[in-house]
């Protein structure tokens, strides 16, 4: 299935701050499949959110965006709000990180739910219903139409979450952008929606970008995985391709720095040295030199490029890792 | 699951022991009882963990110790002295003692007072002089990695996360306390400065000779940085015993449900085991008997009547169940 | 599934890529901020140093009733008032009047109302109950008649005008500061404070006060734009600051039946009052951002 | 029927022809009265007359022009023995609009009440001028006066007297009363909303059918002197009474017709003369040296007041030449230093009721060019005239005096017998000259004693006249037979609506 | 409530002069103040008068005034729906132009329309009432003759009357409450539409104006709410100058002019109603609170 349903190319999304323009986004590439998962992993204030909502084309007032985005071999970016809002919804939707923010406290569920639907599909009220509570129902919310009366407040925060899958599903969109959904939840309830998720992903041959700042919940939920430094991408390729054989080393040091269950007791965690590039200055070449052990000079100037390497895979890695330095693994 | 009972503490060498600790907040919808008859105790030296699902009150019975909130039952003991009825002045001589590391680390530092003020707090209140305050924030704040020059003018919100959380560090060891409660030290971190702070903590411990209590509910990092762990439910005790041995061995339900849900950067193995149903009852009416009966894969009835207590299943292992040995069978 | 050879190298399109402008911040209002600040230290300036400016009396008429201005003399730059004195003059130690009378009560209002207010916030129960009461009673309560009793108890002079708009405007203070702290005083850092083993007031003045004041601070332009306007509201009931002594209150009011006929008469003293605030306002806002800019 | 009014003068001119019956008067009023009682009412253009007039109907009046007593509901009023005794005669059948009568104990019981100082009426010290009176039959009633005064009839229709209202309403109650108020005039009360509006119905028992013309009045009060032009400019309201020079100056600017009389004294700051600094003469002197008339005049009324040098306007039968006051700074700063200099600096306090404060800081800003004096201005609420009057706690405050006939507001304001003297002066010349006036019989003998007056006034200084009152009746073009007696009353039974 | 009255008398037996006085005017010398006090009854000390007046006035008998003689009761009858409609019909005045203004302004946000209408809430903010007043009756009365220029037409003399009546002085106390309205809506509305799930609707395709009203009004409106019951409060207990000024039958008027001629009964009286009517306000606007946020609710029925 070779079927390329957005193609993100050269964006630059910059942000305009007191402190200066942030450079969120810089010159990311990449391609997704209609029905494919793609994971987006990145410690804090990498970019992914600012990527995503660049996509969505909901940037704050003071931003900027260059490259292109194409959904569908139409062009997104610089596209103006009305046309926008018939993408958004169904075509395009977004499900947040904090499920508690982002329902208004104020609507009901069920409003929240069904005015997407009577908006774009253009059902009448009763059938927007019928509908919302098939949806929770899918989504596993136990007795929907108690649900559809409650404001969000009663919801606890699993809940919540699910009706905000809901409320993207509502319009069948072709694609799904999922900012951290999962980040304020419990490893439980956590593990609930990963499968929900990647469940009505695969069956509405849903297309989707799962963005996460743990590695792990990427890990068993998507095809393909990309993972982001400061605005960029360090690499991309077939998740298991990338958890297996990490090229970047980046990913290699994001990847032995997650605690894992067979840690020795009180042992030294390994670290990755420093902290993440100042957004208003980001150092030339590769943003990640700084804190690379393998760092050469050719790392800063003139920086790697993304280049293949392998099947499906890129990376932009002047040393990247090679099959036997993985042993600690 | 999720009973009561006593028979995991140790005993009298413990540095601090709190037994059948009851915290109640009145909220809108109802009395909440956040902490309902937990028990536990931490000997001299040791790093206990606290473990469960947010909401199961383990920030409340950490506060609670430290008498930041009013406690409604339960006796608590710091070194052999009884505090739970420690008049006020008593209290915060024995506070210098007992230090916490609150949960949001940004928010626990005011925004309006410069860095070395918030760490020379502690000193500042027990009236030592203006230089010896200085002297002291400075130090401490180099022992967390932080330079204090750099920090002198710098206002709390234009801190990173990690910096915060070295702060909020360095502020509780200012005071040289022998117990330090930290509550979810890097939950709001990221990996890589997850391992920094979680590797300075250790090495703090042993430079200060600290006792930890360690509250997270990221079990990989509670794995290895405790010597033993206590797993919660709904504000009640489900689980205690040395840290390797729950993890590999849990005797409890819920304590096997939680690791079962830790996602695996393992593409293939995404998880452990099955998933847990159903979400966490509303602690406003928990459920009869035991707590963890209304998702508890193994519950019978007689779990809905009878609340099960601690016992010991394995040797140093208890648990509150009544079926902790097909828990174990089923593995 | 996907796309390998689509991505194309960086080099290969560097001289082609188009880099994002992010508009810079608009700077457009700090012209009117210096203009402010300008305006507010020429009104003080003028104010501090009336008496040696050598301004005809503000008390004496220098020539016939409700001129218009002119340019002819400095005097005359504004025009006359309805008896005939010097509306520069008038305007400049109507100043002082206003701004002090503003200032004192605003600062009154503010510090008993936020005091009072942290007070209730933070110590809660009965503490709470009873200042909300009271505000509650104040607010209830005719501000006229405290006025009025002021007024003819200790006739009307500066002192009763700040002490009764201080009073009358703290029950907003106390409500105000009263949901501030409420908000503040569960945060983390209050709760470290005391496990630090500091005690409420330390905990009040030191961890919650520095916090509540800015946002508190931010409604002092409008009070004192409150202030100067009803003081001269009170004129119309014959609470204002006694005559001679003018005040731009009392000016507008004085003026208030020439509208049509000598509009300079109300609009110089409504200009200055106007000016002040939106620069009281400027003002506030650039210092807001100064110190809370990094935060946003 | 146009009178003189100074500068403002008389403005345009009614409607022409013969009255026409019907239509809803607007009338705006300077102030509504506290109740409907007659004794609360004041029988003065700036007062409530209009409304007494319309409820109570009218003794009698004086012609406008002449001034000489017509008679209205009595037929007679007059005396036979120089002033001591008058017989009031009234007309028969008099009916009250409940259809009670109206007799000589009605009027008995009205007169002997407003004796009665509690009820705090106005016209408290005419009434209090006859001594006790007999019902010699249902329509005679004799009067004793404690005093002769000739000219009492002109006194009393000037007054509260002048209205008789029911004594069997009036022993009801106040609040009762004032929500049907008995009297035998022209017009009934049909609703009453304080603050709001009177709304009066014609009385269709009027003894002088077929007036009234109107159907209905309804009247509201403003104090606010642009917002009275405003509604009558605007045609808002039809008739209104105007206190204020500049309002009413610009009234006729809008082509309103002005009526009013030549009214004579007038505006005056009282100087008390019970205590330092105005206990010296030469204070007073000063001070009244010190005031350019036209100045204030500017200030106060934009330059459109009728300033009041004289007792008497030119057309008057009593008036004389006496300078009441003269401008002379050099004099007024050569008292002021004088009196400095002995230690009894010219320093007082203006006290100033609201409608007063632009005189009191006109006065105040033109003393601000003298040496050696000072000046502060107090605001006083009415409630505080028991204090300022009863006991004479001012300095200097603004009072009136003013009249067709001098009787008896002069004798009222001057004499060291009234205890209405405000200013305390006591002066055994002025005295003479004003019992003189009162009991006076013809009016030679009148003027010679009001030229002593002027003269006495001019030299005692107790009072400095600055303007005659404005006290005229504004009314579009539309409206006619526009007429008053006494001190501006206007008489509601004569108005017409042209169509 | 009774504190508040107690303070009055309190206060109003503090400033010179007496309603005897007042009804006495120039015959106010001492013996007859005196005999008028005691026909009054007010020659009793001055805690026995206030403790007959309390005790009768918790029986709903608010006295009568010694001034008028109208029980003071019906004299507020009389006035208060004056005083209610106008201060309703300014606040919903206020209330209608500051929500434009702030939904323009938060649409284009720090623009140059937005910079505009905070320019103009400064001049409204120091326009006081009293000159509002006289510049509103000038050009909407006097030079077009839309409004009446004074005067009250009750409801009974019809709706349109009554309304055209009103709508000046309602405007000339609405302008300045514009200011304030604007300036806290505005504020609230720019954080809300920060919030998370402002962009979670937008990203569903609602469109602006949906988003606005339907999303960032409500949870935007709590110090609105809060303001507009102290306003609504604070007018009841009257909005003296602009009744003055356009010659209407409010409460203000009768507080003035009682305070001025020191009926403290009436005065007293007053204050009670008003002090009862802030009361009520208060609650309803606490009930309103549940009724902008679910989340509050359940406080107020639990
Ligand atoms: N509205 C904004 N204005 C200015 N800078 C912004 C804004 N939003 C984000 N940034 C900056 O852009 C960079 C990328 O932020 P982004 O939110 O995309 O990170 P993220 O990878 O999503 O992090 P997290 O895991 O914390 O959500 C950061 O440096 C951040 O400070
Ligand atoms: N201040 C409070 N008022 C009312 N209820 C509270 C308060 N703080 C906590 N609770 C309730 O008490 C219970 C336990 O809360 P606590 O914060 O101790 O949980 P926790 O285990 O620390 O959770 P988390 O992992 O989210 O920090 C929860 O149900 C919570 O809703
Ligand atoms: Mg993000
Ligand atoms: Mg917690």
């Amino acid at each position: 299935m070779n079927d390329i349903l957005l193609s993100v190319r050269e964006l630059r999304a910059y942000l305009g701050s007191p402190r200066g323009v942030v450079k969120a986004v810089d010159d990311v590439s990449f391609d997704l499949a209609r029905g494919e998962a793609i994971g987006l992993v990145g410690e804090s204030g990498s970019g992914k959110s600012v990527l995503s909502r660049a996509i969505m084309g909901l940037l704050p007032r003071r931003s900027e965006t260059t490259g292109s985005v194409t959904f569908e071999g139409r062009e997104l970016l610089g596209l103006p709000r009305k046309a926008m809002r018939e993408i958004w919804g169904p075509r395009i939707a977004m499900v947040f990180q904090d499920p508690g923010r982002s329902l208004n406290p104020v609507v009901r569920t069920g409003r929240q739910l069904t005015e997407g639907m009577r908006r774009h599909l253009g059902v009448s009220r009763s059938e927007a219903h019928a509908r919302a509570v098939k949806l929770l129902a899918e989504v596993g919310v136990p007795d929907p139409e108690r649900r559809l009366r409650a404001y969000p407040h009663e919801l606890s925060g699993g809940m919540q979450q699910r009706v905000m899958i809901a409320v993207a599903l509502a319009c069948e969109p072709d694609l799904l952008i999922a900012d951290e959904p999962t980040t304020a939840l419990d490893v439980t309830v956590q593990r609930q929606i990963l499968d929900l998720l990647r469940r009505v992903q695969s069956e509405h041959r849903m297309s989707m970008i799962l963005v996460s700042h743990d590695l792990s919940v990427v890990a068993g939920r998507t095809d393909r995985t990309a993972v982001m430094y400061a605005g960029r991408l360090a690499e991309v390729g077939p998740t298991r391709d990338v958890f297996r054989q990490p090229r970047h080393r980046y990913t290699h040091a994001l990847l032995d720095a997650t605690p894992t269950m067979d840690h020795e007791r009180h042992a030294k965690f390994p670290l990755i040295p420093g902290a993440l590039p100042d957004p208003v200055r980001v150092p030339p070449g590769c943003r990640f030199a700084a804190r690379c052990a393998h760092a050469t000079a050719s790392c800063s100037d003139p920086g790697p490029d993304m280049r293949p390497a392998g099947e499906g895979r890129s990376v932009a890695c002047s040393n990247p890792v090679t099959g036997g330095e993985l042993v600690g693994r | 699951m999720a009973g009561n009972g006593t028979a995991h503490l140790r005993g009298d060498e413990a540095l601090l022991s709190v037994r059948d600790l009851v915290v109640e907040y009145a909220t809108k919808g109802g009395t909440v009882r956040a902490v309902s008859g937990a028990s536990f105790d931490v000997l001299p030296g040791e790093t206990l963990g606290i473990v469960g699902e947010s909401g199961c009150g383990k920030s409340t019975a950490g506060r609670a110790v430290l008498r930041l909130e009013g406690a409604v039952g339960g006796e608590v003991s710091f070194g052999g002295e009884r505090i739970d009825g420690a008049g006020e002045r008593r209290m915060r001589a024995l506070r210098r003692d007992m230090q916490m590391i609150f949960q949001d680390p940004v928010a626990s530092l005011n925004p309006r007072r410069n860095v070395p003020a918030i760490v020379a707090e502690g000193l500042a209140i027990s009236g030592a002089p203006k230089e010896k305050q200085q002297r002291a924030a400075a130090e401490i704040l180099t022992a967390v990695g932080l330079s204090p020059e750099q920090l002198a003018t710098t206002s709390p919100r234009r801190l990173s996360g990690g910096q915060a959380q070295r702060v909020a560090i360095a502020r509780a060891l200012a005071v040289r306390p022998r117990l330090l409660i930290c509550d979810e030290p890097v939950s709001a971190l990221d990996v890589s400065v997850q391992a920094q702070i979680l590797n300075l903590i250790e090495d703090l411990k042993t430079e200060f000779a600290l006792t930890v209590v360690f509250i997270a509910h990221d079990l990989a990092v509670v794995r290895s940085m405790t010597d033993h762990v206590l797993i919660m439910y709904l504000g009640k005790t489900c689980e205690f015993g040395d840290s390797q041995q729950v993890y590999d061995h849990p005797a409890h339900p819920y304590t096997r449900a939680l690791l079962d849900s830790v996602p695996l950067a393992d593409p293939d193995h995404p998880f452990r085991g099955p998933s847990l149903d159903g979400e966490l009852p509303s602690p406003l009416a928990p459920p009869s008997g035991c707590r963890f009966r209304t998702r508890c894969p193994l519950a019978q009835p007689v779990c809905a009547r009878t609340e099960p207590e601690m016992r010991e299943v394995r040797p140093g292992q208890f648990a509150a169940c009544h079926f902790p040995d097909q828990n174990e069978e089923q593995q | 599934m996907t796309s390998t050879g689509l991505l194309r190298g960086k080099a290969a399109k560097k001289a082609a890529a188009k880099l994002p402008v992010v508009p810079a911040a608009k700077k457009t209002h700090s012209v009117l901020v210096w203009l402010s600040y300008g305006w507010m230290a020429a009104i003080i300036l003028l104010a501090v140093f009336a008496p040696v400016l050598h301004l005809p009396s503000y008390a004496t008429p220098i020539g016939f009733p409700r001129l218009g201005p002119s340019t002819d003399s400095l005097s005359m730059l504004l025009g006359t008032d309805g008896t005939g004195r010097s509306m520069l003059s008038r305007l400049i130690y109507g100043a002082r009047v206003s701004l002090v009378v503003g200032t004192a009560a605003c600062v009154t209002t503010f510090v008993l109302g936020s005091l009072l207010g942290m007070m209730a916030g933070y110590f809660g129960k009965k503490l709470d109950t009873g200042i909300g009461l009271l505000t509650d009673v104040m607010l209830a309560f005719p501000g006229l008649v405290l006025l009025l009793a002021l007024a003819a108890t200790f006739t009307p002079s500066i002192t009763t005008l700040i002490v009764g708009m201080g009073v009358m405007g703290m029950p907003q203070f106390v409500r105000l500061a009263r949901a501030q702290t409420l908000s503040w005083s569960t945060r983390g850092f209050v709760r470290a404070a005391k496990n630090m083993g500091a005690g409420p007031w330390r905990i009040l003045f030191r961890e919650i006060l520095p916090n509540v004041l800015p946002p508190l601070a931010a409604y002092l332009p409008i009070v004192l734009a409150h202030v100067i306007v009803a003081e001269g509201s009170l004129s119309f009931l014959g609470l204002g600051i006694p005559p001679p002594s003018p005040s731009w209150g009392g000016m507008i009011y004085a003026g208030k039946d020439s509208i049509a006929d000598d509009p300079h008469l109300v609009f110089v003293p409504a200009l200055a009052i106007f000016c002040t605030v939106f620069a009281l306002n400027q003002i506030g806002d650039h210092l807001r951002n100064r110190f809370d800019g990094d935060h946003l | 029927a146009c009178g003189a009014g100074g500068k403002v003068g008389a403005g345009g001119a009614g409607p022409e022809g013969a009255p026409v019956a019907g239509g809803t008067l607007k009338v705006l009023e300077f102030s509504e009265p506290r109740t409907l009682d007659p004794a609360a009412l004041q029988n003065t253009g700036q007062g409530t007359a209009l409304l007494g007039n319309a409820l109570y109907g009218t003794l009698m009046i004086d012609n406008q022009q002449t001034g000489e007593v017509e008679y209205r509901m009595a037929t007679d009023f007059s005396s036979t023995d120089g002033g001591k005794t008058f017989t009031l005669e009234l007309k028969d059948g008099l009916k009250f609009s409940d259809g009670s009568t109206l007799d000589a104990a009605a009027v008995k019981f009205n007169w002997d009440r407003l004796k009665d100082p509690t009820l705090g009426s106005d016209s408290q010290p005419v009434a209090g001028l006859v001594k006790s009176s007999t019902v010699v039959d249902p329509t005679t009633l004799t009067v004793t006066l404690g005093q002769p005064s000739p000219y009492f009839a002109q006194q009393m229709l000037g007054s509260a007297m002048n209205w008789i209202a029911s004594p069997a309403a009036l022993q009801k109650g106040t609040n009762a009363f004032d929500q049907n108020p008995i009297g035998a005039g022209p017009f009934t009360l049909q609703s009453w909303t304080r603050s709001g509006s009177i709304q009066l119905v014609k009385n269709p028992g009027y003894w002088d059918a077929p007036r009234p013309y109107l159907d209905n009045i309804t009247i509201t009060t403003s104090a606010d002197a642009q917002q009275r032009v405003n509604a009558l400019t605007t045609g808002q309201v039809d008739l209104g009474t105007e206190v204020d020079w500049q309002a009413a100056a610009k009234d006729k600017a809008a082509g309103l017709q002005i009526v009013t009389r030549p009214f004579g004294g007038g505006q005056f700051l009282a100087l008390n003369t019970l205590r330092a600094p105005f206990d010296d003469v030469r204070a007073r002197q000063a001070l009244s040296y010190a005031i350019d008339l036209d100045a204030l005049n500017a200030a106060v009324y934009s330059g459109y007041g009728e300033v009041a040098n004289q007792l008497f306007p030119a057309g008057s039968k009593f008036h004389n030449d006496v300078a009441l006051h003269t401008y002379d700074k050099a004099k007024a700063q050569q008292l002021f230093d004088q009196l400095a200099a002995e230690g009894k600096p010219v320093s007082f306090t203006f006290t100033a009721f609201p409608k007063d404060r632009a005189v009191a800081e006109a006065v105040q800003a033109q003393l601000s060019a003298f040496q050696n004096v000072k000046v502060q201005v107090k605001s006083a609420d009415t409630a505080e005239s028991g204090k300022i009057f009863g006991a004479h706690d001012f300095d200097v405050l603004v009072a009136t005096a003013f009249f067709i006939d001098p009787e008896p507001a002069l004798y009222s304001a001057f004499s060291s017998q009234s205890p209405r003297n405000a200013t305390g002066i006591n002066d055994p010349r002025l005295d003479q000259a004003l019992l003189a006036g009162r009991t006076g019989t013809s009016t030679d003998q009148r003027k010679a004693a009001y030229q002593t007056v002027s003269e006495r006034l001019a030299a005692t200084v107790p009072v400095i006249f600055y303007a005659r009152p404005a006290q005229a009746a504004v009314a579009s073009s539309k409206v006619g037979g526009v007429s008053m007696y006494g001190t501006g009353s206007v008489l509601p039974e004569l108005l017409w609506l042209a169509k | 409530m009774v504190l508040v009255t107690m303070v009055v008398s309190l206060l109003m037996a503090l400033t010179p002069g007496s309603v005897a006085e007042a009804i006495l005017g120039q015959n106010a010398t001492p013996e007859n103040v005196a005999a008028l006090n005691a026909k009054l009854g007010l020659d009793k000390p001055l805690w026995q008068q206030y403790l007959s007046w309390l005790g009768n006035a918790l029986h709903g008998d608010l006295g009568t005034s010694p001034l008028t003689g109208q029980p003071v009761s019906s004299a507020i009858a009389e006035r208060a729906p004056v005083t209610v409609e106008l201060a309703v019909l300014s606040l919903v005045i206020a209330l209608a132009l500051a929500l434009l203004f702030a939904v323009l302004g938060a649409t284009w946000p720090r623009g140059r329309f937005d910079r505009f209408l905070n320019a103009l809430s400064s001049v409204l903010l120091s326009v006081p009432a009293f000159i509002a007043g006289p510049i509103l009756v000038y050009f909407l009365s006097v030079q077009t003759g839309l409004f009446p220029v004074l005067g009250w037409a009750p409801l009974d003399e019809g709706l349109g009357a009554n309304l055209e009546s009103a709508f000046l002085p309602a405007l000339s106390v609405a302008l300045v409450e514009i200011a304030s309205f604007h300036r806290l809506l505005r504020a609230d509305l720019t954080s809300t539409l920060r919030e998370e799930y402002i962009d979670a609707a937008r990203a569903r395709g609602m469109s602006h104006a949906y988003v606005l009203f339907r999303h960032a009004l409500r949870p935007s409106s709590f110090s609105l709410v809060t303001i507009f019951g102290i306003s609504l409060g604070r007018m009841i207990g009257g909005t003296v100058i602009v009744e003055t000024l356009f010659a209407l039958p409010g409460l203000g008027q009768l507080i003035v002019t009682s305070i001025g001629s020191r009926d403290v009964i009436m005065v007293q009286g007053v204050v009670a109603f008003t002090g009862v009517v802030y009361v009520a306000i208060n609650t309803v606007v606490d009930l309103s609170y549940g009724l902008i946020d679910p989340r509050v609710r359940r406080a107020v029925t639990a």
